[in-house]
């Protein structure tokens, strides 16, 4: 008999190894049985998490997670669930394709433009401000708004440019809404999204890792079906089974998987590096060390026996 | 002034079509300086006339006029309302001064007029107090002063100190009385009380019930100035006996309709 | 003889007449008008759509999904405010002891915008239909709780002696005498408090949900969907009118003696 | 001899204590118990922000920026609203053809939540301060319309035949008689439309604005920093309450005869 | 059942902690089947009297008695009110049976006995009505029937009738009369009419101005049953000339502070 665990995902290509763990029956096997429960945001996972509506959750990395551990209640970091990696974007900046045409091709071409983000805080607008940060550009120095449908929003023109993660972005390009002009992982490559566990359920110690043991196998698949080539009958399976997930059709799957590590480590310090930028922009009240926040015991512990 | 009501009649209709025959051919005068009581049961239509009078209803049939010189500045006619009707949101002062307000006399002179009458009414030291600080006698008081500031040619008074207690209304009828000594405008008083009807009216125009037509003229022959002592008087007893056999029939038979 | 003038005629200052073809008219011109304006394309359909459009995409049936989403929403929230704001409401008008505590939490807590606690209620009862009907719950609870309140203090305290005088104890007190007193400000809450309800369903549909008219209206105004977006407002005008008219009926029934 | 017996006492069903020590007592011990569940941590910060941590950051000043915004918003809104509704609630009360127009179309469009109108607004008017003005106005004019009207027609008869027996024509009993009448509704219309004024303020800055308590509220909840979302729940809630009291002392002195 | 009010002195002290002294040192009795009737004017503390006996107010001194046997389910006192103090949302039935659900009687036996006093008091007929549905004679009928209805040991009537205009006011002391022939019950009926508590009562008891304390007791030598030719017997017109020599003075006195 499994236990029965609920899963806060997105719609998104990034949640392909969770999609795939379920459908090839990877977590069933190490005894616990997912229930996927889909958000809209990154930030309502959190949001479940603490308020103990999901005991796990696997999605991106936002300020008000950090501001949820700050305000005194424990989400644990456990396993990577996709970086920003070169030749792998998640996410990407996409002008509109009308201003592209006439000559907003770069970041500094979006000086006081009107840049849609899901919300504050959000791991786009992490982006964002890293991007401008590059540029020797500060924050303020485009309108950051927070938006619902916001792919939608771009092509009814009400944004100048849009911050959006696959397939939306290969869909805006496909659809000739917009044109990418900074692709995150070839930029600024980050640990964006990672799979995370509320105390409680950390705490089931016996569940908590059975379900990184199926994790690290799915994750496993993944890496080699999808990350190390190109095609082949493994490749269009995970293609098919995120086309049934996210509802994309498979062409725009294609267009790229996120780049992930093959066992699920994160990428060492990144967390550290987050808060800190957070804290800078005054968006989280304080500090939060990466011991406080990240615990990879977990997977530690199921790959000791994964061997 | 006089005042000259010629065959008269009056029907309401309601929202729904039902429509109520109120006066059925009334005539009557009311000459100057005269002062005529209206009396007849509750519903016959008293009100009804006095609203003609004014001006604030039309006749279904028939006319009203009025005989005389109307020096201009001077209204026609001015009302005493049984509830008194003041304004709530108006001080003493302020009543008093609404029909001169309307009238278009500049503040300085309404101010001055206002004042002549609250002294006439027994009003003083009461200028800034609202209707609602005073009793009922007082607030009645005001009514009268606002309809004499416009210096009406006919006082139309309906009922107007049926709201008040036994012992108010004695003193009320009194400083009516000599007022009008002073004043001598042509009054037209509704009322229900052969009592009252007697002691302060010239002559008693007496209604049948519903629908309203004049059974009677009776006068009184009372001296004046009235005193208190006159209740007793033979011609008193006269006309009040006169007064009550016309009615007492009337009366019996809505008695006997309205039932417990 | 002197002048004879007839009466002033004063009437027409007080007269009022019914205008009953220009009452009916009113609201179809308003219409008509509309559906001109927007078919000659003098106003583009982007800025108003044409009735005709947003009748065509009512009568598709599409948004019925939506309906019956903010339909249970409301329901839910509607119901456990008035209960609950009726219960408190009769204990805080009967008891002084919850008179007590609970006038002052209420006076401070009743002028807060209920919307605004939305983001709270989420962290407290989650993200799903929970913390949606919780808004309206909230914001049924409190002109229920304080109409009940004043309905039942305003009880005629004649009646009250009068009850007591037959031997009538506490709870017979509240039942037979506070609860009737009540009945009319119950009912005038609940009016209010059906609008109220309607607005914070709507707010909180469009503050966080992915369904419901609310949604609806706001998904279709970041999509330009105008003539969508309209339906909404029109589907949500009928809830009002249709709700507010079962309570004029239902008090109709619950208060037969006010005929 | 018989029995004696005393009159029944029945005097403890009516007796009702005033409890001034729980009074003063309730909501202090409220705010201590909440601050006591925080201090020991037995609640998350996250979930309960303590009162003295909110008390800090009210203190600190740091959103009166947001607050100056929302104020601006809510006052401009607010007076239109009152105006508008009273001029239309004089007309459509007054003259029987205004009304014959009025009625139909303000019983057609007042039952949408006005919140329902903020995308409809923002399409006419832009996404600036216009919209949220605009769904503030709207929210208040109704109340304000509807009570005047209200008011008007349920002037005394009597007094409006005193007035024209004077000579009052139709603007004279407007100004005079209308108007007076119709002040204790009208008052009463705007303590409604304050509180519905400032929960459409919220929601209108919930749902498209980057200031104002609504903004600030909801990119509290965004960030989860939930001490600044009770801050801005906190001045919400005083907002209320200072804007009530000041209508209650406008009312006193604008209708003196009513002390 | 008798009742025995021994020197009861009452004082109300309201929020302000000023205090009003409404009754000083009040003794009376009132026997079994019999009528007494409380005589006073306005403001005297004759509610205040019936509230104590009621048990509806404490005395702040004194003590009030009932002497006599009081069979088990049956009421110590019922009340009649001046302002008739129905449920407007029970209809005549419900009304009448208010008392009796109190007393925890069965549904059946409610039914039937609220059933035989609606026809005592003649509302057969009106059982279904809601009190807004009835004249104001109608109303004190059912608050009357409400009364009897728990079969009290003594019934307390204040002002019942004064809220009547004077025909009904006539007539529903005639019908209290016969009913009280039938029924025998110890009644204390509280009035400020002189005439009306001759004509009811056995005794009168007049009271003082406030705060108010026991003039004088008259007894009515009037035979009974009694009828409207009473009203001029020389027996009437001595006990209703006795009250009214002793209230003129207090009367007087209470007129010239009220004032105008
Ligand atoms: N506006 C109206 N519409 C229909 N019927 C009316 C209207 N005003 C008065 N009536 C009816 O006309 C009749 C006469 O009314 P009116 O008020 O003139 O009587 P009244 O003699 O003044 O009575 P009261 O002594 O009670 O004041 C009554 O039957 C009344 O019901
Ligand atoms: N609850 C109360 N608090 C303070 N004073 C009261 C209260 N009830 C009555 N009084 C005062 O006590 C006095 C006696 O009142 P009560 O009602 O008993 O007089 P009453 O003889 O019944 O008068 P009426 O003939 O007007 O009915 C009055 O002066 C009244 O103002
Ligand atoms: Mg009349
Ligand atoms: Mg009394």
């Amino acid at each position: 008999q499994a236990a029965g665990v609920k899963i806060g995902v997105l719609k998104l290509t990034s949640s392909a190894v969770i999609f795939l763990g379920v459908e090839k029956g990877y977590f069933k096997e190490f005894g616990v049985e997912p229930e996927l429960v889909f958000f809209q945001a990154a930030q309502p996972i959190a949001v479940a998490l603490a308020s103990g509506d999901i005991p796990v959750g696997a999605t991106g990395l936002t300020a008000g997670l950090y501001n949820v551990v700050a305000g005194g209640v424990q989400i644990w970091i456990v396993a990577d669930k996709g970086r920003e990696w070169p030749d792998h974007n998640l996410t990407a900046l996409l002008v509109r394709k009308d201003l592209h045409d006439a000559g907003v091709r770069t970041l500094r071409d979006l000086k006081g433009r009107r840049i849609g983000v899901t919300q504050i805080g959000s791991t786009f607008h992490y982006n964002i401000g890293r991007f401008l940060e590059k540029e020797g550009m500060a924050p303020g120095d485009v309108e950051l708004v927070p938006l619902q449908a916001l792919p939608d929003a771009l092509t009814a023109k009400r944004l100048d440019a849009v911050a959006t993660a696959e397939p939306f972005v290969s869909r805006l390009e496909a659809a000739g809404a917009g044109v990418t002009i900074v692709r995150t992982g070839d930029t600024f490559p980050w640990q964006i999204a990672t799979v995370m566990y509320s105390d409680r359920f950390a705490k089931d110690r016996r569940h908590a890792v059975a379900l990184m043991k199926g994790y690290v196998k799915s994750s496993r698949h993944y890496f080699d079906a999808v990350l190390t080539k190109k095609g082949g009958p493994a490749y269009d399976e995970v293609v098919a089974i995120t086309a049934k997930y996210t509802g994309a059709p498979p062409a725009i799957i294609r267009r790229g998987f996120p780049y992930q590590d093959r066992d699920g480590r994160l990428m060492p310090g990144d967390v550290g590096r987050q808060t800190e930028w957070w804290l800078r922009q005054g968006l989280i009240k304080k500090a939060v060390p990466e011991q406080a926040i990240v615990d990879e015991s977990f997977l530690r512990e199921a790959l000791k026996e994964m061997r | 002034m006089r005042v000259a009501v010629e065959r008269v009649s009056k029907t309401y209709a309601d929202r729904r079509g039902a429509s109520v025959e109120a006066l059925r051919d009334v005539s009557l005068t009311v000459d100057a300086e005269e002062f005529v009581a209206l009396l007849g049961p509750s519903g016959c239509g008293k009100s009804t006339l006095l609203a003609l009078v004014a001006g604030l209803l039309a006749p279904s049939a028939g006319a009203i006029y009025f005989e005389g010189d109307l020096p201009p500045g001077r209204a026609a006619t001015a009302m005493v309302f049984q509830e008194f009707a003041l304004f709530p949101w108006r001080t003493v002062q302020a009543n008093v001064e609404f029909g001169l307000e309307e009238a278009g006399l500049p503040a300085a002179a309404r101010a001055a007029r206002a004042r002549d009458l609250i002294q006439l009414t027994g009003l003083a030291g009461f200028e800034a107090r609202y209707p609602h600080q005073l009793s009922g006698g007082m607030r009645q008081r005001v009514g009268i002063a606002r309809a004499l500031a416009v210096d009406p040619a006919v006082l139309l008074m309906d009922e107007p100190f049926s709201a008040l207690d036994a012992q108010t209304r004695q003193l009320m009828q009194e400083e009516l009385l000599q007022i009008w000594e002073r004043t001598r405008t042509t009054i037209l008083y509704v009322t229900h009380n052969i009592q009252e009807a007697v002691y302060l009216a010239d002559r008693v125009v007496v209604l049948s019930r519903r629908p309203g037509s004049v059974l009677a003229t009776v006068p009184v022959g009372l001296a004046r100035p009235r005193a208190e002592a006159m209740l007793g008087a033979p011609a008193f007893i006269a006309a009040a006996d006169r007064i009550w056999s016309l009615i007492k029939s009337e009366a019996r038979e809505a008695l006997r309709e309205a039932g417990a | 003889m002197s002048a004879r003038l007839s009466a002033p005629d004063r009437t027409h200052a007080l007269e009022r007449r019914a205008h009953p073809v220009v009452r009916v008219l009113a609201l179809r011109g308003v219409v008509v008008l509309w559906e001109l304006v927007t078919r000659t394309g003098w106003v583009p359909a982007l800025f108003l759509p044409s009735p005709s459009g947003v009748v065509e995409m009512l009568a598709s049936g599409e948004l019925l999904v939506h309906v019956a989403t903010s339909l249970r929403r409301l329901l839910l929230g509607f119901g456990l405010g008035a209960l609950l704001g009726v219960s408190v409401g009769l204990a805080v008008g009967f008891f002084s002891l919850a008179e007590a505590v609970g006038t002052p939490l209420i006076a401070a807590t009743f002028p807060i915008p209920k919307i605004a606690l939305l983001p709270l209620l989420i962290l407290w009862v989650g993200i799903g239909e929970a913390s949606k009907v919780a808004v309206i719950t909230l914001g049924v609870f409190f002109p229920m709780a304080i109409n009940t309140y004043t309905g039942v203090r305003n009880a005629d305290p004649l009646l009250i002696r009068a009850a007591v005088s037959f031997g009538a104890g506490r709870f017979s007190l509240i039942r037979k005498v506070m609860l009737p007193s009540a009945l009319p400000m119950i009912f005038a809450g609940l009016k209010l408090g059906a609008g109220t309800a309607l607005l914070l369903l709507v707010a909180a549909e469009m503050i966080a949900a992915n369904a419901g008219i609310g949604f609806l209206v706001l998904h279709a105004q970041n999509l330009m969907e105008t003539t969508k977006l309209m339906v909404g407002i029109v589907l949500l005008s009928f809830l009002g009118i249709v709700s507010h008219w079962l309570l004029v009926r239902l008090e109709r029934l619950a208060i037969p003696w006010k005929a």
